[in-house]
């Protein structure tokens, strides 16, 4: 099959909905001039001239506004440039974008996606390194996919794209460049179901985007152990897998989460605290979480390398429950 | 005062008396202790929603505030589903999961009251945004306080609409007061229109408690953003009659300073004066309209009284499509 | 021991640091002239005039200049009037506030505080019944605490007004109005240690703020069914008392975490993982957590009942797993 | 001219010469692969850090931003720790945690530059808050791009201060380029500083690359802002030389457009042409500080480079206190 990156995947998913359905539009800072901070957006204006669409730097308007027109039957897609400026627009994401179906008694529909690029990515320091889906997770009405590779982040917003919730699209930028195959045929992946990219029966190791690399690379170096890691790829935060997940743990009886995000209050914890909840009895180990440290991302490359998830680290810590 | 057909006066006298009234119930209601959550009365200010809402479609857009009520009727929505909401039925708008501060009726293109103080720039002016896509002749009003003049969303709001050229009109309800603060000590403008400089933005001042000056003041509002001209700032100046909310104690304030305002410039009684003077409508008429409102009063209270509570099993509804 | 309130123990608080540091001054909406919307700012302006300062209605303002006042030798109070408002300042709260000292290596401090009244009232519907506690665990730079009674409230906002570090006090709504003992000798709630407040052999169930009301309530029940219960009060939020809870489930073999907050990305989960991570292999029975539905705070009385904790419906679900 | 004497002249002028040089430096160390992160330069923009600094002590406050070398320089703080932390060294002032994103010097009142765009608005605020507080005689400098004037925090800071009559100057350094967006297409005013009336405040318009302009308009800023008066607004007129970034392509404009700007407006080619035609300076003077700076700069690189990177183990220092 053929490759092509994560990046051109997204842009191939947006041509093909925004061809197919007019309502979609896109508001951004950088989105048609330079086509996106990370390419991402590239050459998309040249085919849908003013339905992409160069904001001032508003992020409470760009949010704010899409909802508006979601209500008012069209379906922006609000780019955040880096997900880090989310907590500008935070109001709008949690007060307005995610309760006014819900707190109109359905009403409405708010059918809209917020494309946020997350991550660490090489030495971009405290303010533009962050993942912060954890704080969604928390919040009712909003739906969060995270694909880790090229199919799913075509795959995934497409869906999103056709859904009528709000969507929250975090896309990591080191994966932006990576390539993987992906069909050419239409296809769509699913919103909240996992994908079991790698069967085993002696530990369940569970990621999403970025986090994927690490949960390979662990798998990997387990798999030289003689220990078989069963990989599930969350695709889906809100909502999440719970089925996938608990097949996988009454199987493996073992249970990793990683995540690049802060560890302390991320997304781990919920996965980890439902399988605590639901799944006890079939654990033989600690439910063993691996994210980032409790500080803000630094700058400097040393502590920037401190600060990232160490496959062999974790592997170490892996097997020290075994 | 030609345009004033007897089909206007009676829109503007009809959607004023039946606000007021309106909130004189819900008033007592609250009091009584049968209306949950908190509220907050439009009462003195019927003027400014009335002038606007008179020439607005069901197509054109509204966003609200917390003190929404008074949009939402003038708007034309229904008077019942109106009340049964406020009461938390099962029949109001939302099913019982808003309330006044989150009531909104999508029909007649009211996009709801806003419990953020500031949260409806940014959605009026995305629903002008789609009026300008899908190349309607529509516009978008959203209705904000002078308290609301001080988020950033108005200004990130009022730079788009303006860059944009959207049709949308933004309607300052400058009321003298945001909760129990005067807005001269929180606000660097006397005339917040003033701001509409700083976004190239058309701008006027209306007597918000003259429902003739809304009205006119607005019409031009609307023509000017109509021909393609842009966003248009109205600022209506009026006073806050009723505590912030109902059951306020007002310390700031005297009694004496509220009912020398509501005594002298009750937009209502201004309204019934004018005509009654000029002849354009005669005391039988206005009498009329009133009875005609107390009914539908009446019937909305018995509408929200008789319908029963949402049932503990629907809190799961509505929530993802 | 005499009795006060909630709200007179803030207040206690709040004027006895003022006097004691002249650094120290409020801002916020409504709370000079109204003394706040629940009283708890009642007549600290008569005794210390301008520096309880009526603010607009500029919440980026009010937590952006407090960061700017805290660098510059002050010590700043912002009241954010419902802990609903907080997304308006997220930015400064998160990116700012938070990041402050460490990004800048530790050249400054951000000595300041963040009052946040949370959780349901009576009908205040989506956007003001909220309790967003959980975002905060995932931000590395703040301090969190969660008061559940009068004497707590006092302590913790007295070692706050005393701490570098900017703490956020989350101040729940219903509890202002309940008295409880507190002496008249002044005393300090260390930020970071948790309170055990009843002792217990069978279970630990660990809670904050107003759920506490519930851990109190659930416990009596459980004691009618000859079930000894722990009470673990956290109190803090960001750093949680991890050796407290550890010691506690070793002995009781059980956990139960209760708060309002909704349940799914809560703060619930960061202790359950927490647990499930480090003594699973001292638990007898699944870690559960009990929150708030995965929905937005419906308005409608019956509706908000079925929304609340059910202390009875908690008895039931634990004793289901004895 | 008289108030220009020669210390004044050496100081305008060593400012914007070591800024230059500096940003020249930083360029090419980072297109050879040797600063890590990325990095906005201030080449162009020199004359109004420098002319606005030059009146600053260390008493006084400045809140910068995404492109705060020139700021943070022209604030007088030590050029070695600056360098040696945008190199990421543990020599730096941020002990390599913060990079050129996140340069401060607190020592010299620098309060931080910062990564999001509008951030420091508030912070500036706070920071007069403080010095009206604890009545001292400083002012607050916030420097902000035509792209964050658009950002809703502009609005609530300046509001704020005016209200409060903080001790704070608003220098806006309009250079027409919101990275890739000409402001023009997402500025709803031509002159950033018609704004400032929407909050009763006293603004003026200075010539950005003309140092003697931005001295001495923020000279008036200055005595304005001491008097008691409340803020002011500056908008100092330039243009961005260099890309958004360094590495930025830069499709959205044309070499030529920029370089006929940067041959006809460079604020240094002015700054030396004006002092020697009116006699002011000599070229052996300017020459002796231009000799002075590459030596410092000379030095920062030798410190820079010889430093230490932070240990790993010092990921965890300096979160709480
Ligand atoms: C973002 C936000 N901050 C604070 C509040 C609390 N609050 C509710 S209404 C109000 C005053 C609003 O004043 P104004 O905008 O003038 O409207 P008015 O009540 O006078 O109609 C305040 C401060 C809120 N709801 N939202
Ligand atoms: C809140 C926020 N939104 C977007 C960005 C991305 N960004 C960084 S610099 C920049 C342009 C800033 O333009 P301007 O304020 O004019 O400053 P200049 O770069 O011209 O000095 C943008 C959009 C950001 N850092 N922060
Ligand atoms: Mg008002
Ligand atoms: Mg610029």
């Amino acid at each position: 099959m053929r490759q092509i990156t994560f990046s051109q995947a997204t842009l191939e998913a947006m041509a093909e909905e925004m061809r197919r359905d007019e309502n979609i539009f896109v508001m951004g800072e950088d989105i048609a001039r330079q086509g996106g901070v990370f390419g991402q957006f590239k050459g998309l204006s040249d085919e849908f001239g003013d339905r992409i669409m160069d904001t001032p730097i508003s992020e409470t308007a760009i949010i704010g506004a899409a909802v508006g027109a979601a209500m008012a039957g069209m379906r922006p897609v609000a780019d955040m440039h880096f997900a880090d400026f989310m907590g500008v627009a935070m109001d709008e994401l949690f007060n307005q974008m995610a309760k006014i179906r819900y707190m109109f008694g359905g009403q409405t529909t708010v059918p809209m996606i917020v494309r946020a690029p997350d991550g660490l990515s090489s030495c971009a320091a405290a303010q533009h390194s962050q993942s912060i889906e954890a704080w969604f997770m928390n919040i009712p009405g909003i739906k969060v996919v995270a694909p880790s590779n090229p199919a799913d982040a075509k795959g995934l917003l497409k869906s999103a794209l056709r859904d009528d919730n709000p969507v929250i699209y975090f896309e990591n930028k080191i994966l932006y460049r990576e390539k993987g195959e992906v069909s050419e045929e239409e296809f769509l992946v699913p919103i909240g179901k996992a994908n079991i990219v790698r069967e085993g029966t002696d530990i369940t190791i569970i990621s999403y985007s970025i986090g994927m690399k690490k949960a390979y690379e662990v798998a990997d170096k387990l798999e030289k152990q003689g220990i078989h890691a069963e990989i599930i790829d969350l695709r889906t935060l809100v909502p999440y897998d719970k089925e996938a997940i608990l097949k996988s743990v009454k199987k493996t009886h073992r249970l990793a989460i990683i995540h690049e995000a802060v560890k302390q209050g991320g997304a781990g914890s919920e996965i980890a605290a439902f399988v605590a909840e639901n799944a006890i009895e079939y654990l033989d180990a600690p439910i063993m979480r691996f994210g980032a440290p409790f500080v803000p991302v630094p700058f400097s490359p040393p502590l920037e390398k401190a600060y990232r998830l160490d496959s062999d680290k974790i592997v170490e810590e892996i097997l020290e429950k075994f | 005062m030609e345009r004033y057909n007897k089909d206007l006066l009676n829109t503007l006298y009809y959607k004023m008396y039946k606000i007021r009234r309106f909130e004189e119930n819900i008033e007592s209601f609250f009091l009584n202790g049968e209306i949950p959550g908190f509220v907050h009365l439009y009462i003195g200010e019927e003027a400014i929603a009335s002038g606007v809402c008179a020439s607005l479609t069901d197509k054109d857009y509204i966003a609200s505030t917390h003190r929404g009520h008074g949009h939402t009727i003038a708007k034309g929505a229904d008077l019942n589903k109106v009340m049964a909401e406020i009461f938390g039925k099962k029949t109001g708008f939302c099913k019982g999961k808003g309330g006044s501060m989150h009531i909104a009726d999508f029909s007649v293109g009211m996009l709801g009251a806003n419990g953020v103080v500031g949260g409806g720039f940014n959605l009026a002016v995305g629903a002008a945004l789609a009026i300008k896509k899908q190349k309607r002749d529509n516009v978008s009003v959203v209705f904000f306080g002078d308290g609301a003049s001080n988020r950033g969303t108005f200004h990130e709001a009022l730079n788009l609409a303006s860059v944009w050229k959207l049709p949308v009109v933004f309607v300052c309800e400058n009321n003298e007061w945001a909760s129990t603060t005067p807005y001269r000590t929180t606000t660097s403008v006397a005339d917040i229109s003033t701001r509409a400089a700083g976004y190239s933005m058309a701008s006027k001042i209306a007597d918000g408690n003259d429902v003739f000056d809304v009205y006119e003041s607005f019409k031009e509002a609307l023509d000017y953003v109509k021909a393609g001209n842009g966003p248009f700032f109205l600022e209506a100046k009026t006073y806050r009659i009723k505590g912030h909310y109902v059951g306020d104690p007002e310390l700031y304030r005297t009694k004496e300073e509220v009912q020398k305002v509501f005594d002298e410039n009750n937009p209502i009684d201004r309204f019934e004066e004018k005509v009654l003077i000029e002849g354009l409508m005669t005391e039988v008429e206005l009498e009329e309209i009133r009875i005609k409102v107390e009914n539908e009063i009446k019937e909305a209270i018995n509408f929200a009284l008789n319908s029963e509570f949402p049932d503990p099993s629907e809190l799961f509804d509505d929530l993802y499509v």
